[in-house]
């Protein structure tokens, strides 16, 4: 009885947490204020340490965001995680995940910042490894160091910061701008949002992470963590108009919205496609970010968020059904036997799409739609079409897998679809992921972005859909005599389906380096030229010489008093010379 | 611990104390010889003690050495007053009476005596000996000094104190070479300003207090008596951890003079001098460390037959010393807030 | 014991089984429909048939070489695993704690459950009692 | 992209997308252009919290839409029609913006002509 009640505790108290931030959110937008809170801890030789909390529409909102996934997904678990013996602890490190996200999203400071988004780094850690198997492990270990990358660099912007005096970013992203410290800092914050967002370089614990409880994902992988980055990146995106080092930030988002589309494609694992589309809704929003547009990007983060968690939260009800079952070779036919939750995994996949006037439509249309007005280059509009393109592919295909067909694990089979517990909780986010874009795109806007394309240019979004979702349906459909593709183009293909060799470049690539670099140190100069030269060194010469020292000691007092009568006389010669 | 309520002996401090004030307030050299003769006569009978002839031994070395030095320091200032008529300044002379001075105060090289001596010498004279008896010779010193010879002093001093000290196994030699070492950054400090002077030799006598009178308290004169020093492990800890506080190690009160003797030395452009002296007192430390660790980690045994008791009175002010000397530098940041 | 045979040493035929029962199993990864994949494994073993009665065991070595090569080639990189089986998802998720880890506990704790506990010593002393009859006496030599 | 390649053919004449007009205002016209005017003044504007780059001639239409934003706020829907205006406004001057481009490539194209054939 306690064990299934924390859930509900929680849940109704963050769900109630939830529609508090909304009424906030209303108040702080009607009346167009901000509040900053500060308590100077300590004035230290003109350096100040405070903590100060922020409370804007912006953070208030993804405040409710926050807080209505975590409830639902809190409600979730009661059922999803019902076999488990330490709920209570499970319970609890969702808690804290979710608190030291508010902790992150409130602070415009680099130091709360910094303990909230370490917090985030450790706790996600102890989900992902939640389950004690050897793969968690790995994929646990992957993930708390591709994030301590982005702690480290936190830190050293924190110390870069100490130029200024305090660490309220939030006073010196305009003013400083054309510092350099403020440009040094810039890139280091960039760097860092990057390894918590999985851009590029740091993506491939992204897929990994999925190792954890389903419900943990659908809070943390997809809507929560990840988009600490994006929304970091937000905060300090007056920092980066106009300056050159966001290019870098627009190349390589952008690379990852196509990479993750592609390899999406290749992957068979129901969890790792759903984050590799989160990936590549990750590489839409920072790329747009880059491109001076943080309110699309925030748009585009929340309406995300639901459909996202949404999408998780069937997957996981979809392997609960097939007894921990994740490979959709195995799957088939669900939307006989769980019409529910097909209804919701269809509407979100659709929403993932941006099929119109779901959640997805408004921020993802609106965000194609801009970068059509921008002055942009054709390789970056490229990878933004040819993106919107693979996310309709790679949701057709996971929903042919899924719905269409038969079933395909084994011959005598029941699947049902009585937990209501789960559903409910769902239904909440499928409302959500319905109504939000609608919502939001009138809430958030105060400026509105004007629109003016010809016909084919408006009309590009939906033939790149068609076209995708088209090769969706036909790469999911296997007939005896179809050709696989897969085995004729074997080397791209699988250089494509493991996320261009990412993996191996976090994995095996850099740490073997370093690692017989250290071992080649220890062994040359701790074990070597340090211990014979300085450690022993010093300390065998120290020895001989007090040894020796001691030898004047054994004299006799009269030579001593005779010695120094000696120098007495010496230095009188000197003087009557 | 405490001085024994012998009227002889409160006499005899008695003129202990006021010869150093003869000796540092006289406007003549020859009134400064005087105190200083008047004060190695009153502390000869301090040192010695019928039931120890170690102390009489040490008292004739005494005498003998600090008579020597006088006698010497007289002559020079003799000559120099014949020869120079009070108002000039000359090398040789200044390093012949610095000589005799240094001597007196049982610095490099003319500290033969010093380790020897002390030796002999119960706790409580140690300590008189490595605080008061140095005023008289340091302020005279400070009169006139050749601040070359000076230097060399200092760095020897420095590296005697530590090399000497790193190879014996009597607490109170140990003290003694320390006291060597801290004579060098005293010397230092008169190089710059009596006031740093003053400020530094309060702090050096404050921590070798706290630490002499634990010796006495406990009776402790060897290292190998610190490993079945058998106390409580937190008192053990508050007293020990002087010893850090006496080498300068940074959270603690010895720290604070050494550091500011550091500052002013490089604001004078005695970087070399610094080195030599933040250096050695690393050697320092170490073996001040190897005596604690003796005593808390290895070789550490509980024997049942030997329990050292303190009174609450004794405890009550070592404890408050030593929270002093720990934390004093922590709790005078407070008046900087 | 001289009696273990050599682990790791096959023969040709088990060889060739293997690589066929790798070989189906990495066909499966291929081809998730069962229809497409009873096609495909009817064409793998016509393969496999058409050189089963190969004698010359050096061609048939040369013959096997090749087809592993070829499986190596085209190894799927995301092969068809079930969940609780070794390399899956959920292998080794639910941990079983192994039996000696009761001989640990505390006798107290044992004797919240007496029964077992006496029935455990006596099976004990009856598996002790079947591997000396099979092995015979330990040797005092190598116990501690 | 759309503005990559409505600029494509500018290129030749060396004009960028960001670029000033250069020419006289009045050439090849017979009435007189009048300058546009600024509607809403500069006050209205910075107590609206409106941002700099938001401060173009539209600006009027955007302080209403404002507004009634907080009129209604959490029913923004009801200002579809302040909305609706200032888009429309936006689009006009985009589209004047667009054709003063135009103007400008062919006032440089003519010139080069010019310069060419003399």
């Amino acid at each position: 009885m306690w064990m299934s009640s924390i859930c509900f505790i929680w849940g109704v108290f963050f769900f109630f947490l939830s529609l508090f931030m909304f009424y906030w959110v209303i108040y702080l937008m009607m009346n167009n204020i901000v509040y900053f809170l500060e308590w100077e801890v300590i004035s230290f030789n003109s350096v100040k340490i405070e903590m100060g909390v922020l409370f804007d529409w912006m953070s208030m909102l993804f405040m409710m965001f926050v807080f209505l996934i975590s409830s639902v997904v809190i409600l979730y678990s009661k059922s999803y995680m019902s076999s488990e013996l330490n709920l209570n602890r499970f319970i609890m490190l969702v808690i804290m995940f979710v608190l030291s996200m508010a902790l992150l999203i409130i602070s415009p400071n680099m130091i709360s910042i910094l303990l909230g988004w370490d917090g985030l780094g450790l706790v996600s850690y102890c989900l992902v490894i939640y389950y004690q198997n050897i793969k968690s492990f790995n994929a646990g270990m992957l993930t708390a160091l591709s994030n301590r990358i982005g702690d480290v660099l936190i830190l050293m912007s924190i110390s870069w910061m100490m130029n200024y005096g305090s660490w309220n970013f939030y006073f010196y992203l305009e003013f400083m701008k054309n510092d350099f410290e403020m440009l040094v800092i810039g890139g280091l914050i960039m760097a860092a949002a990057m390894t918590k967002s999985a851009q590029i370089p740091f993506s491939s614990w992204l897929p990994a992470a999925m190792a954890a409880p389903t419900p943990v994902s659908a809070l943390v992988h997809s809507s929560t963590l990840v988009t600490a980055g994006v929304y970091l990146l937000i905060r300090f995106n007056y920092l980066f108009i106009d300056s050159y080092i966001i290019n870098i930030l627009l190349l390589l988002s952008g690379l990852t919205m196509f990479m993750a589309g592609i390899s999406a494609n290749y992957e068979f694992d129901l969890k790792k496609i759903i984050a590799l589309s989160t990936l590549s809704q990750l590489g839409l929003m920072m790329s747009i970010l880059s491109m001076g547009m943080g309110d699309l990007a925030f748009f585009h983060l929340l309406t995300h968020a639901m459909f996202k968690a949404l999408l998780f939260m069937c997957a996981g009800l979809i392997i609960h059904m097939f007894n921990d079952i994740q490979d959709i070779r195995y799957m088939g036919g669900i939307s006989l036997y769980l019409p529910l939750t097909s209804l919701c995994f269809n509407i979100a996949n659709m929403a993932l799409c941006g099929i119109p006037f779901l959640a997805g439509f408004y921020s993802k249309d609106l965000i194609l739609e801009v970068v059509m007005m921008s002055n942009l280059n054709l390789f970056v509009f490229f990878l933004y079409f040819i993106s919107t393109g693979l996310t309709v592919f790679y949701s057709f295909r996971l929903s042919m897998y899924l719905m269409v067909g038969d079933y395909n694990l084994m011959s005598v089979y029941n699947l049902y679809e009585e937990d209501y517990v789960m559903l409910k909780s769902m239904f909440i986010l499928l409302v959500m992921s319905v109504v939000s874009g609608g919502m939001l795109v009138w809430m958030i806007f105060p400026y509105p972005y004007m629109i003016y394309l010809s016909l084919n240019m408006k009309l590009m979004v939906v033939y790149v859909s068609l076209l995708g979702g088209l090769m969706g349906y036909l790469v999911s459909v296997m007939k005896i005599y179809s050709l696989n593709k897969f085995i004729i183009t074997y080397k791209l293909s699988s250089f494509l389906g493991v996320m261009w060799f990412l993996p191996n470049l976090s994995t095996y690539g850099l740490n073997y380096i370093f690692l017989s670099l250290g071992g080649k140190m220890f062994k040359n100069l701790d074990m070597g030229w340090i211990e014979l030269y300085s450690v022993r060194g010093i300390s065998l010469i120290l020895k001989k010489n007090s040894i020796f020292y001691n030898f004047f000691h054994m004299n006799n007092f009269k030579i001593y008093l005779f010695s120094f009568i000696m120098w007495m006389v010496m230095f009188l010669f000197m003087l009557i010379i | 611990m405490y001085p024994s309520l012998n009227s002889n002996k409160m006499f005899f401090y008695f003129i202990l104390f006021l010869s150093t004030l003869i000796s540092i307030s006289s406007n003549s050299w020859l009134g400064c010889w005087v105190g200083l003769e008047i004060n190695l006569l009153s502390f000869i009978p301090l040192i010695s003690n019928t039931n120890n002839m170690m102390s009489s031994e040490a008292s004739l070395k005494y005498f003998l050495t600090q008579s020597i030095a006088s006698i010497n320091f007289l002559f020079f200032i003799l000559l120099k007053l014949m020869w120079m008529k009070n108002f000039m300044l000359n090398n040789s002379i200044s390093i012949l009476i610095n000589s005799s001075l240094l001597m007196k105060m049982g610095s490099t090289p003319f500290h033969f005596w010093f380790p020897n001596i002390i030796e002999g010498l119960s706790w409580f004279n140690s300590f008189i000996l490595m605080s008061w008896q140095k005023i008289a010779p340091m302020i005279l010193l400070s009169y006139y000094f050749y601040s070359k010879f000076i230097i060399i002093i200092i760095i020897m001093n420095s590296i005697i104190g530590a090399i000497g000290g790193l190879n014996q196994s009597s607490l109170r030699k140990i003290m003694a070479f320390s006291s060597i070492n801290n004579l060098s950054w005293m010397l230092a400090s008169l190089l710059i300003s009596e006031n740093l002077w003053i400020f530094y030799f309060m702090m050096y006598s404050f921590l070798i207090m706290i630490l002499c009178l634990l010796f006495n308290s406990m009776n402790l004169f060897y290292i190998n008596q610190l490993f079945f020093f058998n106390m409580n492990y937190g008192i053990k800890f508050l007293f020990l951890i002087n010893f850090l506080s006496l080498g300068g190690l940074p959270p603690f009160l010895g720290f604070y003079s050494k550091w500011i003797i550091i500052n002013f030395l490089i604001f004078n452009n005695f970087p070399m001098v610094c080195f030599f002296l933040i250096m050695m007192s690393l050697i320092i430390l170490f073996f001040y460390i190897r005596i604690i660790y003796s005593s808390f980690l290895f070789n550490n045994l509980n024997l049942k037959w030997i329990s050292i008791k303190l009174k609450n009175k004794q405890l009550f002010f070592y404890t408050l010393s030593s929270l002093i000397s720990i934390f004093g530098i922590i709790f005078s940041t407070f008046f900087f807030m | 014991m001289a009696t273990v045979p050599i682990l790791g040493l096959k023969t040709h035929s088990q060889k060739v089984c293997s690589l066929y029962k790798r070989a189906l199993r990495n066909l499966e990864s291929y081809y998730d429909r069962r229809n497409v994949f009873r096609y495909q494994a009817v064409l793998l073993r016509a393969r496999f048939d058409q050189n089963a009665k190969e004698c010359d065991l050096r061609k048939a070595t040369e013959l096997l070489k090749a087809g592993e090569e070829e499986l190596f080639q085209i190894q799927h990189p995301i092969p068809k695993k079930f969940a609780q089986s070794p390399g899956g998802v959920a292998f080794e998720r639910v941990v079983t704690p192994p039996d000696w880890v009761l001989d640990y506990w505390h006798p107290l704790e044992k004797a919240q459950y007496p029964e077992y506990f006496k029935k455990r010593e006596e099976r004990k002393k009856e598996f002790i009692a079947m591997w000396e009859k099979e092995y015979g006496q330990s040797d005092k030599k190598n116990s501690h | 992209m759309g503005q990559l390649m409505g600029s494509y053919e500018a290129r030749n004449v060396n004009l960028d997308m960001n670029d000033n007009p250069t020419f006289d205002p009045h050439v090849g016209f017979n009435s007189q252009r009048k300058p546009r005017e600024m509607k809403a003044n500069l006050e209205d504007l910075v107590s609206a919290k409106i941002p700099r780059s938001r401060r173009d001639y539209c600006a009027h239409y955007l302080l209403d839409y404002q507004v009634c934003r907080y009129k209604h706020m959490p029913l923004v829907y009801k200002c579809a029609h302040e909305r609706h205006d200032y888009l429309n406004c936006e689009h006009a001057d985009y589209v004047l913006r667009m054709k003063e481009f135009e103007r400008e490539r062919r006032l440089r194209v003519r010139e080069q002509r010019v310069a060419g054939a003399a």
